[in-house]
């Protein structure tokens, strides 16, 4: 098994830490996981991709092509980035910035995920929310993973927005159709 | 003839620092509401009339987006702002 | 740009000079990199020297300068712009050659070649940006960081037991024979920038008049890396930059 | 056993060095490896160690220069342009006969170039450490876990050829996270070499460390022992690794990332029933010849995959000796090859 | 014709730069090509030129970057540790096209060494110039007359392929005079390149020399003009000489100093009815592997002279692609090999 | 020794100090860097440091000092004895290290890491043997060369239009920090002697009281390459040599 | 009880700079007739009984060639020399 | 033809410009040459050798081991030298200096230089006499290129010595039995 995610979006949006959630929660479910976000040279405003690869066995290439999911966090992002699906993927777009999307080979799934966040009371959890839907879409890691990747991966200080975080995650899996 | 100044903004260039509206004197300029392609809510003229052309602003923005003009004639239009559709 | 032909005929009281391109300057918001870029190119063009003159581009946050500057550039290796600029001017004495340098590129890397290059009195200028920190490589300690001051190399505050005290290049240099003019300044408010100008107009008249060495160092923010809003990082400046760093012109020119 | 934890291979390269009794750590900034001095800053001081931020590249390897002679576990990291500085101090630590150990995450040149990941300093890293006959051991890891695993494992091996070893990244290496399974920490070893300075403790004869040799001979003779040094890191330390198909009908030649890539590539190939098979160089000097010149024997060709012009490549042809054909897949400057692309070339030329 | 004259390698090295209309030079002592730097002090001013003594090798490259970028004929000169300083700026003159000329009097290493006479920096001239992919043209003279000649020659090949090229001697070339057949110095080239930078004259278009690319394809495209540069100069300027029996038993390869050495052998091998014959690069990047390649296939075996542990033979053994056994005899470490000694070893060899 | 046994019972009124070899130094006749090295050994010696000592042998004719002082020797870099001393005494803090560098070597190449060594106040102490020229390398001019000396590569004599005036290290570094001790002194009578062995003696004091960074500057003679006798090349310092640089206690230090 | 002071060259290290000689206030040291090993001439001591044990030489010596001693009892021996056979 | 020739002396002596005026009477002969002179490191005082080597068509190897001539100038030359001579060798002894030789299998001329030298008036000719000596018992040179290689060598201001040199030369060659 070898499962590719690709995420991108624009600095501040949380692709960083949805990237570094999902290698925990592979890593918490005993799997082998390779994870890399890269940024554009601006310190502010610039874009952000990540990558996770997950495998049940060595991780070959870090690097990828086309991947079997995609998360797309704004516009710019689907612009550049829609067409590095593999027929057959999984496209998770937040359809709040992205607007609608066509995909002709690819199962896509819009989710509202910055209003649905505004919602909730906080558009920090968007990511989550997205992170969510492609977890239950995709079926490769399990949702039971998540409180203790986050725990792993917010400092101590910010345990308290554990709650708010579960909740957006279960609410971007209930997305699936 | 009673002088009249013009205040420029390149919007899209403007980063939404701040330090041209915290050294304007006369408290012409303010933060727009829109946001410009970088996703910066850039500034713009407020009050373009109280505008002394004393060019603080220019002095203290450090992307060059202000320019500063001086009108031939008086002129009550409004205050030309640039970039942001 | 809307209503540009009515503004025609109006008079320019202040606009973007012609030693800048059009091209949006990559700097964080806030930061003085882009006042000090401003006022060089304002001086390049009341000079008259847009036509003469060639930036050397060094290693730091001002990378891209040769984007900005519309001027012939030459992009040197980390520290060495100061030797760079001293194989233009040999080669091509008619030239106005300047560097622009972070207080990593100049003050930890290339102290050697600015110091050599000061000391034979070469007729090149260098503007010398101290924001106590590199900002390109993410913000760890300059020679420049203040004392107790939190970087991503100094987690604890720069400890001058393990990292010694603030480089103070100005006070440096200032003993060299071949420096022609130079100063400290800042950015922090007109009256500031309006100084920071003048000192860059006569270090560039000393090499126009081919009087030796000028250096301008100008205490510049980073916001970013000092984790400070920009109007907090010109605070900082006032309060506690200057304070390590008092301006002044310590070795004086006139033409 | 201990848990696994998420690291980049800056963090473990840091932490190994840590865990391996490394307490001295000079160096200067540069992407992609900042995150290494920035760990060493913040983790050093827990340890007692000393984190000191060097002016330049010139002055962290002869910090390193000063803190080996007195025996300790030194360490120093930088890319490209950086390593380029420290030719001449990695040439006197060899001619001083000093270990040390330095990391090197290289990025797209030449020149200022740009951080994209690269194994364009192949030759520097293998054919480099200045003018003169010496040579950095020099170890490649692939993976995070690695990383951290011959970080630790480079200081006792630099001790004993006394010698620079050489950690060879690459941007990618460097900031991308794995699980790593970490060791706990050791106190560093005591400082009982017979060559360490540091005064005439209780009044020993003094000690000289000393690269400079006018009777031609005398400095002959210590290229003879680092030589001979060299030898025995060659019967000792010659490490590499194969995977996939074991009836290939060719073989891929790759280290480091490169050879990751083509650990995918060749479980998609076995999909489509293509045989194929990689042999990873872990230590690239000195270098793994003998699986190069088996294989050679038994294959159709071998498939060089590098992130640089055709660097690499030498190494392997000069083990082939003409036995088969070697090809070279490469792309350059910080541009990374997909598995997809690599797959594509490699059709072409079966 | 001009009469003959007897100089030094130095010197002839220098008169040949000026002679070309190189009127720039930055350096920096080091033994044992301290009559370069010296010659220029000398003899620059007489042609309106400009001799800087810089503060290190490191800025003496820099300066010689700066020159070069206004499109003026320049040239630095040093020997192996100042050399291993120059790497990374080296390495940034090749990512911005810029030409140069670099002479390098190889001493014994590595470390401070010695001033014996070496070919140990082989490497360092062809896999050199630092990180990144790109590396210098390289020329051996074997020479004196060689050594002015190569010097004129050196400055239009660094224009055309706009990259430095590199002139390789050693602690005897650079010291041991030989009759020179000097030609009249002729004025400097007009500076009219389209990428020479020196202030926008007459309002052109601003120029911009830079090695940084972000972009990776650019930086990657960047690679590939230097990378057919060098496939235009292996057409154009790879030289070799050969020299002896035209139907050996077997071949020396050798280069510089160590070529002359094998050619007093050939002759007294001759004299006992052995036939052997040279094949001498002159260019060392290019390499001329077509000799050996054909040579390869009509001996029993090649054998390499060279005055380094094994770096020359690693060229020549890609060149022989195991067509025929490659031997090696080498001294190190400033000890120079005498033609008896070579004749005993080849003789064990045969 | 003949006679020896006869002196054993007599009173030393001066002898070679324990902290220098036996071995004859190779310098050339009149050369003051074998004065300089009798008065840092004289005052190992006086201090009892001989066996906590590591010296930092640089490039220039001093190279072979290791052969000559009687303590741990480490050969650094042409011009980074500085830092080779710095990690040195990070690594080994109860260690004495120093430094002797000549002119070429501190104040051409090596011109930055003194620098940023005496910026971080590292308790090191630099023997800085300023003789005006390259000796090592044959006769070329240092930055230190005076106006209008001629050296191998200033055959007309240095020109400061071309390479500037001679660099004065002591002025350079009297406005760091971390300096504890800074002095120039000479060797060209028996007061002069004196002087700088009290200067040395305060310099390794500093070390040992961890003040910081000392650094005594030497003004030295070089025979051979200035062209001149031993006792001319005394009255050239005394005449010439001094005008250029004063001798001076510039930051002083009291235990 | 008198002083008497000893001067000791070391000859072979002497390099006849001559610095020594010109120092002493007393007219003790000047040059051998005959030559070390390196070919030169090195110093002597001509004029034992003149020496004060002032140290002058001693501190000019770049080659550390001089020891003086202090004798504890007169003593009209020949000035000790080393080394020139 | 090939001819090596190796001299060997203390600095002073004139060994580096013996060397030179060979080479160039070498050239003034129409022949190739190939001249080095090697000094110890010490400024003052050290040894130093020239190594000449002369050949009718190109110059191979500028390294000797065994050479056919041997010029020595003193004791520490001869004691270190000796053993260079090629058998069938000449080699002419500097004999004020080198004191008395034995060779087995080589020609050997001692000739009293310095003290001829001496009673010629300056004891710096002493190079030359050993010179001619050498040019006329070996017999590749001819002696009447000696004047105008003298002329190259010697600087302008020291061309009044010029006599004095000839008669060195031609002292030295007189001496060859
Ligand atoms: C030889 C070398 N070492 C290190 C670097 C990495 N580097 C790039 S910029 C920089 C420091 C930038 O700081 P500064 O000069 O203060 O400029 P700022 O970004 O603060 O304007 C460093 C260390 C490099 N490019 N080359
Ligand atoms: C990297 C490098 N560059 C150049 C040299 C050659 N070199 C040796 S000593 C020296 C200068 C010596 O001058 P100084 O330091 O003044 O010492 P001095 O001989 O005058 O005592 C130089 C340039 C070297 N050894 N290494
Ligand atoms: S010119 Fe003066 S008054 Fe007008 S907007 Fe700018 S700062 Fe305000
Ligand atoms: S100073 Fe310039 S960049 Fe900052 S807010 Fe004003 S216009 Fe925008
Ligand atoms: S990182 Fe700092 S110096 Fe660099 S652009 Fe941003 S604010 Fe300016
Ligand atoms: S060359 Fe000069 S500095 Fe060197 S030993 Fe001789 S006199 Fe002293
Ligand atoms: S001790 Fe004084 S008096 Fe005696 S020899 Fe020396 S200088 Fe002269
Ligand atoms: S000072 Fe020393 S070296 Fe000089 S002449 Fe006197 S004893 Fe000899
Ligand atoms: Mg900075
Ligand atoms: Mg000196």
């Amino acid at each position: 098994m070898r499962e590719e995610v690709f995420m991108a979006g624009t600095g501040g949006q949380g692709v960083v830490s949805a990237g570094s959630l999902l290698a925990e929660m592979a890593l918490e479910q005993g799997l082998e996981v390779c994870y890399i976000s890269v940024y554009s040279p601006e310190v502010r405003g610039g874009w952000v991709t990540s990558t996770v690869v997950i495998a049940d066995g060595e991780v070959g290439s870090p690097i990828v092509g086309e991947v079997d999911s995609l998360l797309l966090f704004d516009k710019r992002a689907a612009d550049e980035h829609l067409g590095k699906i593999r027929s057959g993927g999984l496209i998770v777009a937040n359809s709040s910035l992205t607007g609608p999307l066509t995909v002709a080979d690819a199962e896509l799934i819009e989710v509202p995920a910055t209003r649905m966040a505004a919602e909730l009371g906080n558009e920090q959890v968007t990511n989550i929310i997205l992170l969510g839907t492609y977890v239950k879409a995709r079926g490769v890691l399990q949702l039971s993973h998540f409180e203790a990747a986050l725990k792993t991966v917010l400092p101590e200080r910010h345990h308290k927005h554990i709650p708010l975080n579960i909740e957006a995650v279960n609410l971007g899996a209930e997305q699936v159709p | 003839m009673k002088k009249r100044f013009r205040v420029v903004i390149n919007q899209e260039h403007c980063k939404a620092c701040g330090l041209c509206i915290e050294f304007c004197p006369k408290d012409v300029l303010g933060a727009s509401e829109q946001r410009n392609r970088a996703g910066f809510h850039p500034v713009e003229v407020k009050d373009q009339d109280s505008c002394t052309g004393c060019t603080q602003c220019a002095l203290m923005c450090p992307d060059a987006c202000i320019e500063i003009y001086r009108l031939a004639v008086e002129d009550d239009r409004e205050p030309v702002e640039e970039g942001v559709e | 740009m809307p209503d540009a032909q009515d503004l025609a005929d109006a008079e320019v009281v202040y606009r973007r000079p012609a030693a800048l391109t059009e091209v949006q300057m990559r700097y964080c918001p806030g930061c003085t990199h882009g006042t000090a870029h401003r006022l060089v190119a304002e001086v390049l063009e009341e000079l008259d020297l847009i036509d003469r003159t060639v930036i050397v581009v060094t290693v730091g946050c001002s990378v891209y300068a040769d984007k900005y500057f519309n001027v012939d550039a030459v992009q040197a290796a980390h520290g060495r712009g100061p030797a760079v600029a001293t194989g233009i001017k040999r080669s091509s004495p008619e030239s106005i050659v300047f560097t622009y340098q972070g207080d990593g590129d100049l003050a930890a890397i290339g102290l050697s070649e600015v110091i050599h290059t000061a000391q034979r009195g070469e007729s090149i200028t260098v503007i010398f940006i101290n924001n106590a920190v590199f900002g390109m490589t993410r913000g760890q300690m300059a020679p420049t960081t203040l004392v107790g001051q939190k970087t991503t190399t100094t987690p604890r505050g720069r400890d001058p037991q393990i990292a010694g005290m603030p480089m103070m290049v100005c006070e440096l240099l200032a003993s060299i024979a071949g420096v022609a003019y130079l100063a400290r300044e800042t950015m922090i408010d007109p009256k500031t920038v309006r100084n920071a100008k003048r000192s860059i107009k006569k270090a560039f008249q000393a090499q126009v008049d081919g009087a030796g060495f000028s250096l301008v160092e100008l205490i510049s923010t980073c916001p970013v890396w000092w984790y400070k809003r920009p109007l907090e990082a010109i605070a900082w400046i006032r309060e506690e930059m200057l304070e390590q760093y008092p301006l002044q012109v310590f070795v004086e020119y006139e033409a | 056993m201990s848990k696994r934890v998420m690291m980049t291979g800056n963090e473990a390269v840091a932490e190994g060095a840590i865990a391996a009794g490394c307490r001295y750590f000079f160096g200067y900034p540069i992407t992609p490896q900042n995150a290494i001095p920035q760990y060493m800053a913040e983790h050093l001081a827990e340890v007692g160690g000393v984190y000191l931020q060097a002016e330049s590249e010139l002055a962290s390897i002869n910090l390193v220069y000063g803190a080996a002679a007195t025996g300790a576990y030194v360490m120093t990291s930088s890319s490209s342009p950086g390593i380029s500085l420290m030719q001449e101090g990695l040439s006197y630590m060899l001619g001083s006969e000093l270990p040390c150990v330095v990391v090197n995450m290289v990025r797209g040149g030449p020149g200022l170039g740009n951080i994209g990941a690269a194994q364009s300093d192949y030759w520097l890293a293998t054919r480099g450490a200045g003018h003169g006959d010496g040579r950095c051991l020099t170890f490649a890891p692939h993976r995070v876990q690695e990383m951290y695993d011959w970080a630790a494992e480079a200081f006792p091996i630099a001790q004993k050829y006394r010698c620079p070893v050489m950690i060879l990244g690459d941007g990618l290496l460097a900031n991308m996270a794995e699980p790593v399974r970490l060791r706990e920490r050791q106190e560093p070893p005591p400082r009982d070499q017979d060559w360490a300075i540091g005064g005439r403790r209780n009044g020993r004869p003094r000690r000289i460390v000393n690269s400079l040799w006018t009777d031609v001979p005398v400095m002959e003779a210590l290229n003879i022992r680092i030589q001979e040094r060299f030898e025995q890191a060659a019967e000792n330390e010659t490490r590499w690794e194969e995977y996939g198909n074991d009836d290939p009908t060719f073989v891929f030649a790759a280290y480091g990332i490169s050879a990751r890539i083509c650990k995918t590539v060749i479980d998609r190939l076995a999909e489509e029933g293509i045989r194929a098979r990689l042999i990873r160089p872990v230590s690239l000097f000195p270098f793994p010849h003998k699986p190069f010149a088996e294989w050679a024997q038994r294959v159709e060709r071998i498939v060089c995959v590098e992130l640089s012009m055709g660097q690499f490549v030498e190494d392997v042809r000069l083990a082939v000796a003409g036995e088969c054909p070697v090809d070279l897949i490469w792309r350059t400057g910080g541009v990374v090859l997909t598995p997809e692309e690599v797959m594509a070339r490699v059709k072409e030329l079966l």
